[in-house]
């Protein structure tokens, strides 16, 4: 990884991971047959479409070109960075028109399904066979986990108060999910080959993944187990967890490149 | 088989004088701190001597590239004749995905340019029917430039220990294993 | 005013560097610029810089380092500047590729930081630089020559240091230009090779190694403390051939260096015990009557003598005991050597840097004589030879002003490359002094003491020994002139610094000093900022000189090198490589027309007996044992040995303050044995303090069993920004050999000692 | 540099010099400010110099091309004596405070040599990827002059892309430019103010700004430059710094 260009793109996932999550939880909230849009929905929709536009400015920035951005849907046929790039323009088409149309339910599954396999699709561009470690569907787990955690935590902000309890559960659900997944991780990894135990052992030994943890994962799950809601501060302690995490996964997720010369 | 042209990396012969990764700076004077062609030292677990056995790599011009593959602005073609796997620098936005994706290492970001750049094995030289710079450059003729489709040595491995097994990529590069002295040392040295 | 077409900005535009039409693509118009810029708007882009076009003008080139392989080089140049250099494949030595220095050369030329103008520091050290045109730097130094012409009557005052930094054979025109000032004093000998040059010459009258050509002929190679893997890469190939025509090769080396590791057996000897260990083989030869009795009795002298002494004080155990060689393997490698048909044992460098180094190569001498391989092809003591040195030295040979006074008394060669041979019933000479103590002999000469130094070729405060007494000798000086390419660390001691050019920006002639090989170098491109080569320096500095006082320098005061290098070549050299002008040069370098790939295949030697000498009244004469015998190493006077070899990254301060060498080698090490580092809890990358009595040196640490647990071993090197520096390490004793031919003796550079704590 | 040839002085050997002898007087600057940084203690961003007026004489030119070419420490005090008359520091500090030796001394150290210099004067070093001279950047200079009429006296010694040449070059465009409108010359003109100049002065000037104590008259003269090339193109000058060259 180039640290240098990483930056924006933390910052671009993070963002565009709350969006999808916020579209999601929205989704799982007015599932039931009989509930109705929640009065504040129009408005819930436009900031959702906002965030995913701001997470887009973002990622130009990363770019050594930004003008010639456009190019980057030329590779449909084997770039799954062409496709993200599509979904994701088509994501946020699709937020606009629920906000600006009507947010009805249609639309709202909709929009959630194409975030999910947005989700799938930024998921699959993080796999390469470079980084052994996450050569596999673990960045998709990541990014979902993460996206829910975000979208519920920040819900419970603005979703009416008969909706709290499902959020909490929600919650709860994707935080002992999140931990499990994110202290497995590094473990499985200790057991494979030299790059990916080189993986595990720089996530391990990383303050900020600890802080992801702790902070990010285990306080929230306690504190709301405890408190039987979702204070209004929980949610900053989410985002900022998340984003300790995500700078661990660009930065400390070993290249093969580095280990060239030495066993793989 | 169709005609893939790559490198020969005789270990056996080299001896790590980096002849070949100065040659390639020699020839297309690339910015500070951006390398084509690099000379990695093996580690003691494949060669229990420090830094004194090498593999000189640059690209492999796979026959699947997952830098073409994963190039979202289509900036990489793969030569029809002979297999080179060529960067279109006009094409690249620098979004930095092929230096990610490629297990190698093979492209290099260049900070001046912002756009990635790598090996093209000389292909003007190729063009004009001379040696690649580096091939040309190496004294030990440890270095060596093979056509896969009329290769045959023997006793030549495509997936040396330390260096990345990745076989749906294909890779051009073949090598050939450093071997080891009998050494004799003082007792109280051993 | 001519009138701008269309076509010319079209011309301007339409190049390589950038693509986009002019008038055209939105990134082309200026319009990008005016918004304000930040990250998202980028102005114009370059291109990735230079790619091979073809259409190139080509030239011919010698590379003039201090280096065994001497490349013929051809450089490519385009609109006048030069775009990149490949190796001449028309020599079967070179063969077509240069090394990871030889390809550096562009940017050596096109550096920013180049010396390009002369420059005056006011106060030496202080970094407070004036610009000078030439005129100025020829007028103060010129008035300070006169001045101490007026104070000492003589030019004694005025000393030389130059040694290897280029050996373009044009480039004595530093010493011609001395020589044409008056009687100086000179800074002889050399650090390099002396005391083997002196064995060699006391055993078979002169120093002449075969043919690395003919390597593939041999069947038994004994690579004796030398990296050719490293110090001579075009020599590997040879070995190789040979290798796989069945012969096997023995690396002999306290460290098990890259060669070793491509040879067949590596054999680890005591630094400095090399001399125990051949003499411990030739007892083991000599107990089995293995040696070759009809080429001893017949070409030889002394030989019984030797065997005598071998029975009575040498025991394969004794050789065991000194060398840590066990003696089985003494015993097996002894044999094979003897057996086997033709053998060669080719002796490094720095087997020699020793205070036995003398001794210790007639012992290896003798063992590849005693087997009859010496005049063999395939075989021989390998060691230099300088038989293709042979050019007029024009520049050179420059006459005294009339009236000058000197030297008094006898005064020895100037170097081994001084062929006048010792001059004793002349009125006046120049002064030699030692140039492997040139901090003490600065220090101590007198009446009348050095004041002015004029350093050419030579970064003394990077290579010369005892560096922290070198300052103090530098403080003694009254002025010292520099002319190099690079701010080394003498320029940063320099009053006046002249700016010089690299060998592509003009004419020489190089000859190699291990191959046969002869190389035209042309000028290739026009001297880049206010650069000139050393004699139009000379030339320069002649024509104030005798504004000032005229007679006072007999340099003439113009100079064309091109012409001077065709005046360095007689018939007898051009006879030797089979040419009839050096012009066919220009077509490619040429291969000496040797009758025999091997010296002394006659049977006939130069020595005194026209035989080879196992002893050697010659040898006595000059105050050594006339037998071959061992010699004792240097008492340690520290706890671990320090070695301090040649790097493969550069030669000596050279190459390595490039950023094309430091994107491949940005740091110099300590290596250490794991062992000794544990004792010292010394981990790797830890940084380090080297220290003995001369000085101490911070650097990081790098364990490896390469080395032997009691030594350390750091390469020498000039990196830029970095304080490093060996030579705070490395003291001046000298080495048994080298007055003979050099005029001083060498100096033991690997018998020094030091211990290592973490810093 | 070389034998700074050229009948007035100019660096380059002018074929029609004359227009430029009639340059007239500098007319007294009314006030101009200093826009210190943004972020204080972030040195990044380099005080930029709005012009309150624009200048209207090549006094400036003409002394930064002098100041650039001069190899002594007197022209080099001249220069920034005839700079400070004609655009003052706003901060009052006096610009000659160093001797014309120190600021010899500065000089050299930082744009000429013999060690190792943190602001090379040439625009292949900032252009180029690889930072070396004579390079593209250099064909393309010597290009432009070419289609002016007009050539380097150094006949290639002195690379053709030094900064004392390409202000000298801008001295002949004005000239030629006050005497015709051609829009052949207004195109090169702009190519060479945007797609060379505007590239690499901005980099040279940030590695003044850079390098470790810098007279004060220096800086003044180097803000003095990149004042020049935003007035020159009517934008706001580059802020966007990259990390130094060396």
């Amino acid at each position: 990884m180039i640290p240098s260009m990483e930056l924006p793109l933390v910052f671009f996932t993070l963002l565009s991971q709350l969006a999808i999550g916020l579209t999601l939880l929205y989704a799982l909230r007015t599932a039931g047959p009989s509930v109705q849009p929640e009065a504040s929905a129009k408005t819930q929709w436009f900031v959702f479409a906002g965030i995913l536009a701001f997470s887009l400015i973002v990622s130009l920035t990363h770019l050594g070109h930004p003008l010639l951005a456009p190019r980057a849907v030329l590779n449909l046929s084997t770039a799954w960075l062409s496709w993200e790039i599509l979904i994701f323009i088509l994501l946020f088409a699709l937020m606009a028109a629920t906000a600006y149309l009507g947010v009805t339910r249609r639309f709202v599954w909709l929009t959630a399904a194409t975030g999910f396999v947005a989700l799938f699709v930024q998921g699959m561009v993080y796999s390469p066979s470079s980084f052994p470690a996450i050569h596999n569907v673990l960045p998709f787990a990541f990014f979902l986990v993460t996206a829910v955690i975000l979208g519920a935590g920040t819900s419970a902000w603005f979703a009416p108060q008969d909706t709290q309890p499902l959020l909490r559960w929600i919650l709860v659900g994707a935080l002992s999910a999140g931990l499990l997944l994110f202290l497995v991780a590094p473990c499985v990894w200790l057991s494979g080959g030299i790059v990916m135990r080189l993986t595990g052992l720089a996530y391990l030994a990383s303050p900020l993944y600890w802080a992801h943890i702790v902070l990010g994962l285990a306080v929230p799950l306690a504190v709301i187990l405890v408190s039987r809601r979702i204070p209004s501060w929980l949610p900053i302690l989410l985002l900022a967890g998340a984003l300790c995490g995500r700078v661990v996964f660009y930065l400390d997720t070993i290249h093969t490149g580095v280990n060239i010369g030495g066993l793989q | 088989m169709k005609k893939q042209l790559g490198f020969y990396v005789d270990a056996k012969r080299c001896i790590g004088c980096f002849a070949c990764a100065m040659a390639c700076k020699n020839q297309y004077h690339q910015a500070s701190g951006v390398v084509w062609r690099q000379v990695y030292p093996l580690k003691e677990e494949i060669y229990p001597h420090h830094e004194r056995a090498f593999y000189s790599l640059s690209c492999n011009h796979c026959e699947h590239p997952v830098c073409m593959e994963v190039c979202p602005a289509s900036a990489y073609t793969k030569r029809e004749q002979d297999g080179v796997v060529m960067h279109h620098q006009e094409r690249c936005i620098g979004c930095g995905n092929c230096v990610r994706s490629c297990p190698y290492g093979a492209p290099r970001f260049n900070p001046v340019t912002e756009r990635a750049e790598k090996c093209s094995l000389c292909w003007q030289r190729l063009d004009a029917g001379i040696d690649p710079a580096c091939v040309k450059s190496c004294p030990t003729n440890a270095l060596r430039l093979i056509n896969l489709a009329t290769f045959n040595e023997p006793n030549a491995v495509q997936f040396p220990p330390g260096y990345p097994h990745m076989s749906r990529l294909n890779p051009s590069t073949r090598f050939r294993q450093p071997e080891l002295p009998k050494i004799i040392k003082p007792e109280d040295q051993q | 005013m001519s009138k701008i077409t269309k076509q010319e900005i079209e011309r301007i535009l339409e190049n390589p560097v950038s693509r986009r039409s002019f008038l055209g693509g939105l990134l082309a118009t200026g319009a990008l610029v005016i918004l304000p810029s930040c990250r998202l708007l980028r102005p114009g882009t370059v291109d990735t810089g230079q790619v091979w076009e073809g259409g190139y003008q080509t030239f011919r080139n010698a590379c003039s380092r201090n280096c065994y392989d001497t490349c013929s080089i051809v450089s490519y140049v385009k609109n006048g500047v030069l775009k990149f250099v490949e190796g001449a494949p028309e020599s079967s030595f070179t063969a077509g590729g240069l090394c990871v220095k030889g390809n550096s050369y562009v940017r050596r030329v096109y550096s920013p930081d180049r010396i390009k103008y002369p420059m005056e520091q006011q106060g030496r050290g202080t970094g407070k630089w004036k610009r000078l045109s030439w005129d100025e730097a020829m007028d103060k130094i010129a008035r300070k020559i006169l001045e101490i012409k007026a104070r000492d009557g003589s030019l004694l005052g005025l000393a030389l240091s130059k040694y290897s930094g280029s050996f373009g054979i044009t480039h004595y025109g530093v010493e011609g230009m001395m020589s044409s000032l008056g009687y100086t004093t000179r800074l002889v000998g050399t650090p390099c090779w002396p005391a083997g040059m002196d064995a060699q010459n006391f055993d078979m009258g002169n120093m002449l190694c075969n043919d690395p050509e003919d390597l593939p002929l041999a069947r038994y190679m004994i690579v004796w403390g030398a990296n050719p893997a490293w110090c001579s890469v075009h020599s590997m190939k040879f070995l190789y051939a040979a290798q796989e025509a069945g012969a096997k090769l023995v690396v002999v080396d306290p460290v098990f260096t890259q060669t070793a590791a491509k040879s067949d057996e590596y054999v680890q000897v005591r630094t400095g015990e090399d001399g125990a260990l051949a003499l411990g083989m030739c007892r083991h030869i000599l107990d089995r009557s293995l040696y070759d009795k009809e080429w001893v009795t017949a070409h030889s002298i002394g030989f019984d003598e030797f065997a005598a002494y071998l029975r009575e004080h040498v025991t394969i155990e004794w050789a065991a005991q000194k060398s840590g060689v066990p003696a089985s393997h003494i015993a097996a490698i002894a044999e094979e050597f003897a057996q086997a048909r033709p053998a060669t044992i080719w002796i490094g460098y720095g087997m020699q840097r020793h205070v036995n180094g003398g001794a210790s190569v007639r012992i290896l001498d003798a063992l590849v004589a005693m087997t009859g391989n010496i005049g063999k092809p395939g075989g021989g003591a390998r060691y230099a030879q300088m038989q293709t040195w042979g050019f007029n030295y024009h520049a050179k040979n420059q006459k005294q002003p009339e009236s000058s006074k000197g030297w008094i008394g006898a005064s020895g060669p100037k170097g081994e490359f001084d062929f006048s041979g010792v001059k004793e019933n002349v009125k006046y000479a120049d002064r030699t002094i030692n140039i492997n103590k040139t901090a003490q002999e600065i220090l101590d000469t007198k009446d009348p003491q050095v004041r002015m130094l004029w350093v050419a070729c030579k970064n003394i405060l990077s290579q010369d020994f005892d560096r922290p007494k070198m300052l103090k000798a530098f403080n003694k000086l009254e002025m010292v002139v520099v002319a190099d390419q690079f701010f080394n660390q003498t320029v940063e001691q320099a009053d006046i610094v002249l700016p010089v050019t690299t060998f592509f920006e003009e004419w020489n002639v190089n000859a190699s000093y291990w191959h046969y090989w002869l190389s035209l170098n042309e000028q290739a491109v026009k001297p880049l900022h206010e650069a000139k080569s050393d004699i139009e320096i000379a030339a320069a500095l002649s024509k104030r000189m005798n504004e000032l006082a005229p007679g006072s320098c007999t340099f003439p005061t113009t100079v064309d090198t091109k012409d001077w290098t065709a005046q360095e070549f007689n018939k007898k050299e051009l006879d030797l490589f089979g040419i009839s002008s050096w012009e066919e040069l220009r077509k490619g370098p040429v291969k000496a027309k040797l009758t025999s790939s091997a010296p002394w295949s006659d049977g006939v030697f130069a020595t005194p007996s026209k035989k080879y000498e196992f002893h050697s009244d010659l040898c006595a004469k000059n105050g050594h044992d006339a037998l071959v015998m061992y010699k004792e190493g240097r008492p340690a006077y520290d706890k671990l040995r320090l070695l301090t070899p040649h790097s493969k990254f550069g030669i000596n301060s050279q190459f390595q303050n490039l950023d094309w060498m430091a994107d491949f080698n940005s740091e110099p090490y300590v290596y250490i044995h794991p062992r000794t580092a544990a004792l010292r809890g010394i981990g790797h990358g830890d940084a380090v303090r080297v220290f003995n009595k001369v000085g101490e040196v911070r650097l990081a640490a790098q364990l490896t069993a390469d080395v032997p647990p009691d030594t350390l071993l750091m390469y020498e090197g000039w990196y830029k920004g970095l304080a490093f520096n060996c030579q705070n390490l490395v003291d001046d004793l000298s080495s048994d050999m080298g007055s003979f031919k050099t005029g001083a003796p060498g100096v033991a550079i690997h018998d020094q000692f030091a211990d290592v704590v973490r810093a | 540099m070389a034998a700074l040839a050229g009948k007035s002085g100019g660096v380059l050997n002018i074929v029609a010099r004359n227009s430029l002898d009639c340059v007239s007087s500098p007319q007294e600057n009314t006030a101009w400010s200093i826009v210190t940084s943004f972020w204080a203690p972030k040195k990044i961003f380099c005080e930029c110099i709005y012009l309150g007026r624009i200048l209207d004489n090549d006094i400036i030119l003409i002394s930064l091309r002098d100041f650039f070419a001069a190899r002594d420490g007197h022209a080099m005090a001249a220069a920034c004596a005839t700079l400070t008359k004609a655009a003052p520091p706003a901060d009052g500090h006096p610009a000659s405070a160093d001797t014309a030796d120190e600021l010899e001394y500065a000089f050299n150290r930082l744009f000429v040599g013999p060690g190792a210099v943190p602001a090379p004067p040439y625009a292949s070093v900032y252009l180029d990827p690889d930072h070396g001279l004579m390079g593209e950047s250099t064909r393309i200079a010597a290009a432009v002059y070419d289609a002016l009429g007009v050539s380097s006296p150094s006949n290639g010694s002195l690379p053709d892309d030094h900064l004392a040449l390409e202000l000298d070059a801008a001295v002949v465009f004005h000239a030629l430019k006050a005497r015709e409108q051609s829009a052949e010359l207004a195109a090169l003109w702009d190519y060479f103010l945007r797609d060379h100049l505007m590239l690499w002065v901005p980099l040279f000037v940030a590695c003044i700004k850079q390098a470790p104590d810098v007279p004060p008259a220096i800086s003044h003269v180097a803000s003095l430059l990149s004042a020049w090339l935003s007035e020159e193109s009517g934008a706001k000058p580059v802020t966007h710094v990259p990390p130094c060259i060396n």
